[in-house]
């Protein structure tokens, strides 16, 4: 914790700035290349798709990739090139949803638990601290089974899980940005606690929460996959890639190409979203290096 | 006249970056002899830290250009030589003390372990030996408890305790050159006091150059004899402290002379010097002083040489004529 | 710690199941169950009572040993947890300890070449590692080298024509070595090969990660300087200045990523249906069976604290500035 | 210890703006586990006249930090008291009101003390926040802020830049500014200058002199620069582990100072003018250039 993170931040200024460094990188340019087409798939679905991903064609079951379908069926006939991509706007659209849930509870709570201190504090984190003592995919998994298996609830177990890193990050840079001398001087003026927090604390604090918002979706997305996998996420027939492939392993050896091809997009997928997680966090908070990685 | 340990000539070095290569000393030129003490002055930006890593070639060599000049240490150009040969000379013939005595240890290592590699490393004698030498290293440097410290790690000693440490480490294998930087800029004036006085001693006892880089003109008054004054990568003036402090010859020099309140004056009043410090990436053409200068005229936008004889020289136009006091 | 934590989250997941999706009982039985089949239910999961006497209950039985009774196989859950738990601790053992051994020289070389190619195929490995969904990897390595080649088996311990050894640690490989039942032995590496290495891939990504970054900012410190300055060597300056502090962190973050590699025992086991605790949950989360889900959560948090109170220990060696 | 104030100047018939007496400060701190109690200010009085810059020296842990913060509000004494304008703003136990707007601070690094979030325009008007409602129309106005602007030395259109479009000196200046904007009688200053370069530092105290005239400003100055002090201040306190050792004004401290740690304090500072010059060369062993 030695350069205080606001010196850090003076670094960036506007987007198009941040969008021409960002892209300086040969590999962060590729990353962003790589979620914008992955985005946009997901975005045009309805008019990029060939088949409607729930449209049954049992005669035309299981059968390998052609003209007609790229990526071949499924045991039921249905498009599964269709199937993928309907399952990238759950994927990203669920885990982006998450994510930005946990995000906003955990800078709240860990803004405010950092600098207020004293019971609020010692509560919130210990309530962390127990969430944060399982695996998280185990804890994932416990908390969808006691929800009730479906996607929704898949997410708000995920947004749940994710929650203690928000807090705690948010928690030590608002430790750190509250030794700043603006704060202190904000506190020689009569102001308080609450125009404090929001008007000092919080600004500053957003841009590691950026950074950690982007390194979690790849995760957050290979979380709702896992989950989806064990039968804890959507349920078929939503095209959801987990539940897919939770289906189609049964296919692995003769129809090779169903598990296979959409593993490969979940793995391209959570792969664009992680190195551009790495770009974003290079750029804008150089002193934190990879941490943790992933949970399932 | 004694022979140099250290000649500086004409070296310009630039930092590869981001936004394109920034040029931080243009041309600076200077000498040690033996067993001298030379304080390298200058104010942020000024490349006082960065000519004495070059020195060391402690510099990261990936983004380092070295793009003209020489650094002769005993007569071997520093620049040219390998990482091998290098690693005989660090250490064993230029020993180095940096500014923060905290980070400057190894914070997971007993303070007397970090001594006995060094040893080790430098005399390749055993470990009872070298033991021996430790307990004397940490008595040379006034540790009055050499065993007891020797047991404990950096964070358990204060900062001029650990600065002890770092100059003990240093002169362990008894450099002719020790470069000081700003050893004493993140300690209490008291304790600098004292370790001023440390270095001094050590430097007399062993005959040790010292390069001292400081932005404190007390302290250069105090422990050196000739200066060197950086602004902005380039040396504007050099020679004798004495002599300088008495009758500065570059404007900046005489402005920043003007400009420090020293405790040991009162009632002549402080000129400020107008204006900021010039950015590395958008100098002048000419003297980089020259915006900020009172005395400027026309001449001041092509670049002045360093001009002089003797030990004194002066980058102005100025110089050799009659200023207009000012 | 370790009862706190495990006192905090039985609470959680008890009061989830029981309060929010309504009624576990009309759950478990299914949509279509009578209104009396319901009623048995509760009576016999106790679910008639009060909430918290339900939750003192399980507590109680949790002070003793006692997870309940689970309702697919109609046995004590710390029975059927302790029967799979050894098959679950070899693979996760040797995952970690390959996890390990690879990954840590692995970081540091990547750190120590920095911007070469070494650096650039140790990023490209621990991208691909913490990219990769568990069940698909493994899936890729079935076809490879299981349905393609043909040269390592893809499924269970241990060939179904080979009697397992005598159970001593219940650790097939340690067990048969023992025993001098070598044709077990190796076998039992040989199913080993596959899942070990599909697990261990998402943590030896997580560890050149952090060895890799913790090694750069030690190695961006001055004491490293000041080493290099004194002459010392870049070797000893690598491994006895920086590697020794970087792992202070990378201890940490291999404590944490023992969950990951937990959890992804869970997703491992299925796939190369090995017979372990999370092939075991998995087939109780598809039958709702949420004594077992609940006994298993409680295991596994409760090897995690004991885990992570190691990582502690190991901190209070490795860093001067706690044990003072 | 006796501590007199022996002042001859104009400023002793002044008024007493700011007065400490006898204000205890205790911390707990951990050291390996056991609980340490440091003091970090022990019965310390003193003074402050209208119009005077009252220097404060120490070095670290004399406790400088802990009297700033308990002058500024920010901390409550354990005991002692002390009063503003007459009137007690802090004292054990109960809050008394505190004078907001009236006492303001400058920090030491201005590229901590602006928020980089905010514009100059918002840093200028937060303080305004905690005063009356007149005082804020008065003083909060665009060209009310563009004349404060000018007046510590920067540019009207600066009002809409971010700090890190300024220079450390520029900074110092926003941050002068800051403190001026509600109109305070007192204000501390906290080593305003050791965080700029020495070529910068001299314009920052120039301008805070001619301020202090502008605004009818009473300083108060704390420092470890015993060069600055001397320049700059009236009288001087010096703090040693939380005591005031000595108070006296500034050319009687440094011509003849009474407290042993002050002798020492002198001593250790190193001087580059006329007497004072190579000292330590000639002392050394071997001597001699």
């Amino acid at each position: 914790m030695s350069t205080p993170i606001v010196a850090r931040s003076a670094r960036y200024g506007g987007g198009r700035m941040l969008w021409k460094q960002l892209t300086a990188n040969r590999f962060t340019a590729l990353a962003v290349a790589c979620v914008v087409a992955i985005v946009l798939l997901a975005l045009l679905a309805p008019w990029l798709a060939p088949d409607s991903p729930t449209s049954v064609h049992l005669s035309q079951r299981l059968s390998p990739p052609s003209a007609r379908h790229w990526f071949g069926t499924d045991e039921v006939g249905r498009d599964l090139f269709s199937r993928i991509l309907y399952g990238a706007r759950i994927s990203v659209g669920v885990g982006l949803g998450s994510v930005l849930l946990a995000a906003l509870a955990g800078t709240l709570l860990g803004a405010f638990s950092g600098y207020w201190g004293r019971w609020a504090d010692q509560g919130i984190m210990r309530l962390m601290d127990i969430l944060l003592s399982f695996p998280s995919i185990v804890l994932a998994m416990a908390l969808a089974a006691a929800l009730g298996p479906n996607l929704l609830n898949a997410a708000l177990a995920i947004a749940i899980v994710k929650l203690p890193v928000y807090v705690r990050l948010a928690r030590a840079e608002a430790l750190s940005i509250s030794r700043q001398l603006f704060v202190k001087a904000a506190r020689t003026f009569g102001l308080g606690s609450g125009w404090i927090v929001t008007r000092h604390i919080i600004p500053n604090l957003l841009p590691p929460i950026v950074v950690q918002i982007t390194l979690d979706l790849g995760d957050t997305i290979l979380l709702i996959a896992t989950l989806g996998f064990l039968g804890l996420g959507a349920q078929p027939p939503t095209p959801e890639w987990g539940a897919m492939i939770s289906v189609g392993w049964k296919y692995l050896l003769d129809q090779w190409w169903y598990p296979t091809l959409t593993g490969a997009a979940i793995f391209i997928t959570v792969m664009s979203f992680n190195l551009l997680g790495d770009g974003v966090r290079d750029l804008l908070d150089p002193r934190r290096h990879e941490e943790g990685g992933r949970t399932s | 006249m004694t022979e140099s340990v250290l000649q500086v000539e004409e070296l310009t070095l630039s930092f590869r970056t981001a936004a394109g290569l920034i040029r931080v000393l243009r041309g600076v030129s200077f000498d040690i002899r033996a067993g001298e003490l030379v304080g390298l002055v200058g104010e942020s930006g000024s490349g006082k830290s960065v000519t004495a890593q070059a020195v060391a070639r402690l510099l990261p060599e990936e983004t380092t250009v070295v793009e003209s000049g020489r650094i002769l240490f005993a007569g071997r150009d520093v620049c040219t030589m390998t990482e091998a040969e290098m690693r005989e000379i660090r250490g064993r013939r230029i020993g180095y003390v940096f500014q923060e005595p905290m980070t400057a240890l190894n914070p997971a290592m007993t303070v007397g372990d970090q001594l006995m590699h060094v040893i080790r490393h430098h005399h390749g004698c055993s470990r009872r030996e070298a033991r021996q030498r430790v307990q004397r290293a940490l008595e040379e440097v006034l540790i009055h408890q050499p065993d007891l410290v020797a047991r404990q790690y950096p964070f358990e000693l204060s900062g001029g305790m650990r600065q002890r440490i770092v100059i003990a480490l240093a002169m362990s294998a008894n450099p002719a050159l020790l470069i000081a930087d700003e050893p004493t800029t993140a300690l209490d004036v008291t304790v600098q006091a004292e370790i001023l006085k440390l270095i001094l001693r050590l430097a007399r006892q062993h005959g040790t150059a010292v390069l001292f880089i400081t932005h404190d003109l007390g302290v250069v008054s105090q422990i050196c004899e000739r200066m060197v004054v950086l602004y902005a990568g380039e040396v504007v003036e050099r020679g004798p402290v004495r002599e300088i402090l008495r009758h500065p010859n570059h404007p900046y020099t005489r402005a920043l002379l003007r400009a420090v309140p020293d405790v040991a004056r009162r009632g002549e009043p402080l000129q400020a010097i107008p204006g900021e410090l010039p950015d590395l990436r958008h100098l002048p053409p000419g003297c980089v002083f020259a915006p900020r200068c009172v005395h400027r005229m026309e001449r001041c936008d092509t670049r002045p040489p360093l001009r002089g004889s003797g030990d004194t020289a002066v980058a102005c136009w100025w110089s050799g004529q009659e200023v207009p006091n000012r | 710690m370790l009862v706190f934590v495990l006192f905090g989250v039985t609470l959680c997941t008890f009061f989830m199941s029981h309060v929010i999706p309504g009624d576990p009982a009309q759950m478990m039985a299914g949509p279509h169950a009578s209104a009396d089949t319901i009623r048995s239910i509760r009576r016999q999961l106790g679910l008639d009572r009060p909430l918290w006497v339900q939750y003192g209950t399980y507590l109680w039985g949790l002070l003793h040993g006692d997870l309940g009774v689970s309702i697919r196989t109609q046995q004590p859950v710390i029975h059927d947890l302790a029967a799979f738990f050894p098959a679950t601790l070899e693979l996760v053992l040797y995952a970690f300890l390959l996890a390990i051994v690879t990954g840590i020289p692995l970081g540091v070389l990547a750190a120590v070449k920095r911007n070469t190619v070494w650096d650039y195929a140790a990023r490209v490995v621990s991208l691909g590692g913490v990219s990769v969904p568990v069940f698909w990897s493994g899936l890729v390595l079935i076809l490879l080298f299981y349905a393609r080649l043909g040269w390592l088996p893809a499924s269970g311990r241990l060939d179904p024509s080979l009697p397992p050894p005598p159970t001593i640690t219940g650790l097939y490989t340690v067990d048969s070595a023992l025993t001098g039942y070598w044709a077990d032995f190796f076998n039992s590496l040989w199913h080993l090969v596959l899942p070990a290495v599909t697990l261990s891939y998402v943590q030896l990504s997580i560890i050149v990660r952090q060895v890799r970054s913790s090694m750069l900012e030690v190695l961006g410190k001055e004491f490293i300087l000041t080493g290099r300055a004194n002459g010392l060597g870049r070797g000893f300056l690598i491994v006895r200045y920086a590697l020794r502090n970087a792992l202070v962190p990378t201890i940490t973050v291999i404590g944490l990523s023992i969950g990951s590699l937990l959890g992804g025992a869970v997703v491992t086991e299925t796939v190369f249906d090995w017979p372990g605790m999370g092939n075991y949950v998995v087939q109780s989360i598809a039958s709702l069976d949420f004594p077992a889900i609940m006994g298993f959560t409680v295991v596994i948090g409760a090897a995690y604290v004991l885990i992570n109170l190691v990582v502690d220990l190991l901190h209070y060696a490795l860093d001067p500035q706690i044990r003072r | 210890m006796t501590v007199q104030a022996r002042d001859t100047r104009a400023v002793a018939a002044a008024e007493p703006i700011l007065t400490l007496h006898q204000v205890q400060k205790r911390f707990l701190v951990r050291k390996r586990g056991i609980r340490v109690e440091t003091v970090a200010a022990d019965q310390v009085s003193f003074t402050v006249r209208r119009g005077e810059v009252f220097g404060l020296v120490g070095e670290s842990g004399s406790g400088k930090t802990t009297l700033a913060n308990l002058v500024m509000g920010l901390e409550a004494p354990d005991g002692g008291e002390i009063s503003f304008c007459g009137r007690v703003i802090a004292s054990p136990g109960r809050r008394p009101p505190f004078p907001y707007g009236d006492i303001q601070m400058v920090f030491q690094d201005p590229r901590s003390s602006l928020n980089p979030r905010m514009r100059v325009h918002q840093i200028l008007t937060e303080p305004l926040r905690a005063v009356s409602p007149e005082r804020r129309a008065q003083f909060g106005s665009e060209a009310a802020l563009v004349e404060l602007l000018g007046q510590v030395g920067l540019r009207p259109e600066s009002l809409h830049r971010f700090p890190h479009e300024f220079s450390g000196g520029q900074r110092q200046r926003i941050a002068i500014a800051r403190a001026l904007v509600t109109r305070p009688k007192l204000v501390l200053l906290d080593e305003p200058t050791s965080a700029l370069d020495v070529s910068v530092q001299a314009q920052v105290i120039q301008l805070l002199q001619s301020l202090q005239a502008e605004f009818g400003l009473t300083y108060v100055f704390i420092s470890h620069n015993m060069g600055v002090v001397r320049y700059f201040c009236d009288r001087v306190g010096v703090l040693y582990r939380g005591r005031l050792v000595e108070v006296a004004d500034t050319d009687t401290l440094f011509s003849a100072p009474s407290h042993e740690y002050t002798r020492r304090l002198l001593d250790a500072v190193p001087t580059w003018s006329h007497a004072g010059a190579e000292r330590l060369v000639e002392e050394a062993p071997n001597g001699g250039v």
